[in-house]
């Protein structure tokens, strides 16, 4: 079972092909490991991944080669969550401080969310004022989720946050489930709507957010919940049928009146049904079994797992590991029958 | 063994560099142990070992008690290792670092885990009594080497040490005074003698870890007997052999640090048992006075 | 059991090995994917240990957090029914804290802790079984954890320990009534060379058997990388093909 | 040389003390719950001194023990930067003091030194009062110029005795520099805080200067030769 | 006894010395004053630390006694408003102690190990005296110990390392080259209010002469350090 550690490679462009007829790196399923020497040549720039010792290039993690122009660098199979801007994530606040939030997003370091970054309560285009700053608890305080999106990075690699969006904000009415996030398929839109009155976040860090879709059914109050709910349905539904950028954006005067104190409400709505807590238990557990099984999860996929679980009448049973793999099993056949 | 307190860039450069070229602060060459002052002082069994501007006292005390009931036939022997601020301001009282368990670790079995004290000597009555030995090291200023210190400072003081005369009769323990009767000295078995290396990497670490392998250059580690505080403050690690004039090793600890080499490992080893040879030397010769 | 048939005239050990025979040696990693950025299990004959590693992650005290380097915690747990009689060890026990600060100290030399700077790695081990090997297999362990948190490492560290029946015989990998009845060096090196990056004799070997030994573990040590090497490429193969979007 | 420790009478008669306007030194204190009775409070040695209308008593003594005042000249390390300033270690195991951003020479809010953790400088107490942080200066602030102060790189530092350092510092034609500037040639920072900070031409010269200037603070001048010989030997300079 | 010192014995203590007096010898060192962490920290005053390590054996309540006396009477003597916020750490290490048989010890000497603490203490005051001053540490006036000691027959002594009937332990602060106050005091026995009076007028008398030793080893340290003047 010898295994030769020092595999050399050639690009396509043939630069340098003294040895025997070598593997093709681009088709990316080569596996190299920490201290495994890449290659010799001096062409490549070192990018993530990679160490080097004078003309040689070394693999510092486990995974597959991965090349961009001149670039050359190793993505690891697994690793704790990196932010990039503009990434749709989930976070939770972990420490309220001086005019920032500092919050949890399964990465290296803590990403900060200044007070400037946060729709104020009471209008957008109101400045923020010294009162803000005494009252960030009563906006997000300690242990408050968060939906997202990553506005800037500090020299250090660590995120700055911003909600300053209607799709953004705190959560509520659903359930919390982090998988390992190289599981989560970048894609251009992180939530959905699903059936069963459900809707999902995906968040890019692994983070993932269940919960009942906000309903019209409250049109009928007069108070100002009811027309967020109203909007944000319509604008979630806008997306559903076909997301285009600038679809979901909404006009400043109704963030003006949408941005009331409500949207930082700790409490859930009354009327969630046993059928739609059902619905969410199930949507969790089968995205618990695609992760048991480390297979990518992305909205058809949760979707095909969702059925699959069916064929299971209780929910806790959907917890066994027999049954996950039963389902994730499921899921790939699916996918190749379909791809077929 | 010790976080580099307000030592500047500067003053880390100037000693690095100097070591590269083989120069040390104190005029010593790299493999030179400084030289070892012990004093005996007027009781048995207490001993003042100077390495330098390193200090340690060694109290070796004895007293009667139980044995332990694994260990009926056996006496007990105890090495106490706390280290406080009176040997510098950077040890905390009565919280031990992770660095000074590894020197009481280290200390334990250079000595006592390689039986250089015979434990069967000092039972009494089986299962009943015996000699309970115990040795105090004080560590009382620091300025690298306390492992090798110490070490000196033990076996000296065990050897230095005289326990009362003890008969059995029936049930009776009877114990001299030593004015009535002489005195007995312990069973030394074997002198064992640490010598500490401070383990140097002056390149880069990928060039420690790859270099020399896959046909690179020559790595450039090297190192450094019975490094100074601030010398062993800078090196990446360190590795502490223990041996006897009997050409046995006692004990290795490179307890992580800096990768070596196998052959850099077998050269200190060598070195170490010249150091160990001059040292048991001065040591009997201490001891006849 | 003094110092019988340890090593038996045909060349036998008491398991049946030869004296140059690893234990059987498996090994597997993201074994606790939803409570860990990375996690392994190694066994090494009756030896069996579990490692995960959580970071880099904010420090959870100043005192861990390095401006330069990221700063790396091994917490070591030995369950009381692991060795052949129940036994409980508190935490504080000098010999634990000594393999810990071993594994910190080598750990913080393979990890490449200047990407993280101001982080901490948090690597838990839990020795579940014990029969001879401890340090080596816990090494073994926190080795692939790191690489299967995807933290970067400029090369393996594996370990093993290698023994001196009789003063003259050397024996590897040994199980613990091996080790009960003679003098062994337990050593770790960086990838496929010969460098050391722990080493430990604790008891009395000649001087002049010291290469011996050192040879032998390193070439052991070596094999270890070697079945450490491939568990992570099977594993790796198993992931892409699944998790292919 | 008239020495003086705790315990002893102020070698000064009262009425020669009250006969001018008096300055105290440090090392006797003036305890102001005891009708500003003077104690001598530390080891030392003694001076008086008379001029016209004033007169000064002081005890001059030494230790590793460095107590911050206005003015002084220090080399210090620099433990990082934090928002607006450096934070620098005058010595071990004490509070560091603060160096502003804006103490350097031709620093501006943009044009911001460079200093790394871990670097010396040598610069000037500018403020220092027990119950806030000591404040540095890198320039003299009526010109602005840097006159000497700032980053000092290469060479490396020795440790001595307080009382030594002041000594090499006041004592312009002391006979150990003296010396030593026959022998070769060297760059020289003195701080009163006990670090000397010395550069030769090289590596060794750095090296001999620094085992000089550490064993001359425990001999007397007249030996002060021998032990340049020696050293220089020693070396191979 | 004579006593016998020793002072500047330490290289990374501030201040250090080395006192053998009544068979028992006493290694002093002096931290500081350095930056008080958080717990310690008096805003107008220095903290003191004190910790004594005995000579056999892990320190136990009897030396968290000591440490107690030792720190409570030093806190009178340094000038602590000249050191805010910080810490004077002062270290006391028993090196060796002379009773009958040091060497051996076993439980029935617990009685004889309380007398004993006055002794120690008596040479851990003179010690921590001549570590301030090496350390320039500021204090009020200077002080010594002495001890005396009540025979059976009822005649007083200066040390006194036998059995008595009352030990006496008298601390005397010195300044401008008197006597100036009793700083400290510890007895043990049986005595009456006449002898331990008679006990103190004699330590008055006693602390002069141990003064003038004691001054004469500061004087002679000074001037070492001073050494590159000559």
């Amino acid at each position: 079972m010898e295994i030769i550690t020092i595999s050399k490679f050639n690009n396509n462009k043939g630069l340098n092909d003294e040895d025997e007829e070598m593997e093709d790196v681009s088709n990316n399923d080569q596996i190299v490991t920490p201290g495994e020497l890449i290659t010799e040549d001096t062409v490549w720039m070192r990018g993530h991944g990679t160490f080097a010792l004078g003309n040689k290039t070394y693999s510092s993690v486990a995974g597959t080669i991965l090349k961009v122009n001149k670039l050359l660098s190793v993505k690891p199979l697994k690793g704790r969550y990196t932010p990039e801007t503009g990434d749709h994530i989930i976070g939770r606040v972990i420490e309220v401080g001086n005019r920032r939030w500092k919050v949890d997003i399964g990465a290296r370091s803590d990403a900060v969310l200044l007070l400037g970054s946060v729709n104020l309560p009471g209008g957008i285009l109101r400045r923020k004022s010294d009162t803000d700053e005494l009252t960030m608890r009563n906006m997000l305080k300690e242990g408050d989720l968060l939906n997202c999106e990553v506005q800037s990075l500090f020299q250090d690699g660590s995120a700055s946050l911003h909600t300053r969006s209607l799709k953004y904000g705190k959560l509520k009415n659903g359930i919390f489930l982090s998988v390992p996030r190289s599981l989560i398929i970048r894609s251009k839109n992180h939530s959905f709507v699903l059936q069963g009155n459900v809707s999902i976040i995906l968040g890019v860090n692994g983070y993932i957010w269940i919960y009942k879709t906000p309903t019209v059914d409250n049109r009928l109050k007069t108070d100002s919940t009811a027309s967020t709910a109203s909007k944000l349905q319509s604008g979630v539904m806008g997306r559903q049928s076909g997301y285009q950028v600038g679809s979901g954006s909404v006009s400043l005067t109704r963030l003006e009146e949408e941005s009331s104190w409500e949207i930082y409400s700790d409490k859930n709505d009354e009327n969630i049904s046993d059928a739609i807590r059902s619905n969410i238990i199930r949507y969790r557990n089968a995205i618990q079994a695609l992760a048991h099984s480390q297979i990518g999860i992305n909205e058809s996929r949760i979707n095909m797992a969702y059925e699959a679980s069916m064929a299971y009448g209780s929910l806790g049973s959907l917890t066994e590991p027999e049954v996950m793999e039963n389902i994730s099993n499921d899921v790939l056949n699916g996918e190749k029958m379909r791809g077929s | 063994m010790v976080k580099l307190a307000g030592l500047s860039l500067n003053e880390q450069e100037f000693l690095t560099d100097s070591l590269k070229q083989g120069i040390r602060s104190d005029g010593r060459s790299l493999d030179q142990f400084r030289d070892v002052e012990i004093t005996l002082g007027d009781q048995p069994g207490y001993v003042d070992v100077r390495l330098g501007k390193t200090r340690v006292a060694v109290r070796v005390s004895g007293s009667i008690t139980k044995p332990y009931e694994d260990r009926p036939f056996e006496g007990i022997f105890t090495i106490s290792t706390e280290i406080g601020p009176i040997a510098g301001a950077f040890f905390e009282n009565g919280r031990p670092s992770d660095e000074e368990v590894l020197v009481s670790r280290l200390i334990e079995k250079a000595i006592k885990r390689s039986g250089a004290l015979d434990v069967e000597g000092l039972c009494i009555v089986a299962g009943d009594k015996c000699w309970n030995i115990r040795a105090d090291i004080h560590f009382m200023d620091f300025d690298g080497g306390f492992i090798d210190a110490s070490c000196i400072g033990v076996i000296t003081a065990l050897q230095h040490f005289s326990r009362p005369e003890v008969t059995v009769s029936g049930e009776q323990v009877v114990v001299y005074s030593t004015d009535e009767r002489e005195p007995v000295k312990l069973s030394i078995l074997h002198v064992p003698i640490c010598v500490t290396f401070a383990l140097f990497n002056p390149k880069e670490k990928e060039e420690n870890i790859k270099g020399g392998a896959d046909g690179n250059e020559e790595a450039g580690e090297f190192a450094i007997v019975d490094a100074t505080m601030k010398e062993e403050g800078l090196s990446n690690g360190t590795l502490t052999i223990t041996m006897n004039k009997n050409k046995e090793i006692c004990q290795i600890s490179k307890s992580g640090g800096l990768p070596a080499e196998g052959l850099m490992v077998m050269d200190c080893a060598n070195k170490a048992y010249g150091i160990v040879e001059k040292l048991t030397d001065q040591i009997k010769e201490v001891l006849k006075q | 059991m003094s110092n019988k048939e340890l090593y038996s005239p045909e060349g036998l050990r008491l398991d049946g090995r030869r004296w140059n025979e690893l234990k059987s040696f498996t090994c597997k990693v993201n074994t606790h994917q939803t409570s860990s950025d990375g996690s392994s299990y190694v066994q090494q004959g009756n030896t069996k240990v579990m490692c995960k590693v959580n970071g880099p992650l904010e420090p959870k005290s100043k005192a861990n957090s390095n401006n330069n380097n990221a700063s790396i915690t091994v917490n070591l747990n030995i369950a009381s029914f692991s060795p052949v009689e129940r036994r409980k060890r508190p935490k504080s026990d000098r010999r634990i804290k000594e393999m810990m600060t071993i594994l910190e100290k080598t750990f913080s030399e393979t990890v490449i802790t200047k990407l993280y700077p101001r982080t901490q790695i948090i690597v838990d081990c839990y020795v579940l079984s014990q029969d001879g090997g401890i340090l080596s297999a816990v090494a073994n362990s926190v080795t692939l954890a790191l690489i299967d948190a995807g933290i970067a490492m400029y090369d393996f560290v594996s370990s093993i320990n290698v023994g001196l029946y009789n003063n003259s015989i050397p024996i590897l990998d040994l199980n613990h009534l091996e080790e009960g009845d003679m003098s062994f060096l337990t050593l770790g090196i960086v990838g496929k060379s010969e460098k050391l990056a722990m080493m430990l004799l604790e008891e009395k070997i000649p001087f002049d058997k010291l290469e011996t030994l050192l040879g032998i573990g390193i070439s052991g040590a070596q094999r270890i990388k070697d079945l450490m090497d491939e568990e992570l490429r099977k594993h790796g193969k198993l992931l892409i093909s699944t998790a292919a979007s | 040389m008239s020495i003086i420790i705790p315990g002893d009478q102020l070698p000064v008669d009262e009425t020669t003390l009250n006969s001018k306007k008096l300055t105290v030194g440090p090392s006797i204190y003036v305890d102001p719950l005891l009708d500003n009775q003077m104690t001598i409070s530390n080891a030392g040695i003694f001076t008086h001194k008379e001029k016209k209308t004033k007169q000064l008593i002081t005890v001059e003594s030494s230790s590793k023990n460095y107590i911050p005042a206005v003015g002084d000249l220090i080399v210090g390390t620099v433990l990082g930067g934090f928002g607006e300033f450096f934070k620098v270690s005058l010595s071990n195991y004490k509070p560091p003091a603060i160096l502003s951003y804006m103490a350097f020479e031709n620093a501006t809010k943009k044009n911001r030194p460079n200093l790394k953790t871990g670097s010396l400088v040598y610069a000037r107490i500018s403020a220092y009062d027990p119950n806030i942080d000591v404040e540095l200066e890198c320039f003299n602030p009526t010109t602005g110029k840097a006159e000497g102060f700032g980053e000092l790189t290469g060479g490396t530092v020795v440790e001595v005795d307080l009382g030594f350092a002041r000594y090499l510092m006041f004592n312009e034609n002391n006979p150990v520099l003296e010396h030593l500037s026959k022998k070769c040639q060297f760059e020289i920072a003195i701080g009163v805080n006990g670090k000397v900070w010395i550069k030769g031409g090289d590596l060794v010269t750095t090296l001999a200067c620094c085992q000089y200037i550490e064993q001359a603070q425990r001999l007397a001048s007249g030996e002060l030769e021998q032990l340049l010989k020696k050293l220089w030997k020693q070396h191979n300079i | 006894m004579e006593l016998d010192a020793k002072i500047g014995v330490l290289n990374n203590a501030g201040g250090s010395s080395e006192v053998s007096l009544n068979g028992i010898k006493v290694v002093c060192g002096i931290n500081g004053p350095m930056e008080a962490r958080p717990r310690q920290e008096l805003p107008t005053t220095c903290y003191l630390e004190v910790i004594i390590r005995p000579a056999i054996g892990n320190p136990t309540v009897r030396e968290k006694y000591m440490e107690d006396k030792i720190k409570n009477f030093l806190n009178s003597v340094i000038i602590g408003n000249l050191y805010p916020r910080q810490v004077i750490q002062v270290n006391l290490q028993i090196l060796e102690k002379k009773n009958n048989n040091s060497s051996y010890t076993s439980d029935s000497d617990e009685s004889a190990a309380t007398e004993d603490v006055l002794l120690e203490l008596n040479c851990c005051i003179n010690s921590a005296f001549l570590a301030l001053v090496d350390a320039n540490i500021s204090i009020y006036k200077a002080f010594n110990s002495n001890i005396f000691t009540y025979t059976h027959k009822g005649s007083l002594v200066k040390d006194g390392l036998s059995e008595a009937k009352s030990r006496h332990l008298v601390v005397y602060g010195i300044k401008n080259n008197k006597v100036d106050e009793l700083l400290y005091g510890e007895n043990v026995g049986r005595f009456s209010e006449k002898k331990l009076f008679m006990a103190l007028e004699r330590g008055e008398k006693e602390s002069m002469i141990l003064h003038s030793k004691l001054k004469e080893l500061s004087v002679e340290s000074v001037k070492q350090k001073f050494v590159y003047l000559s």
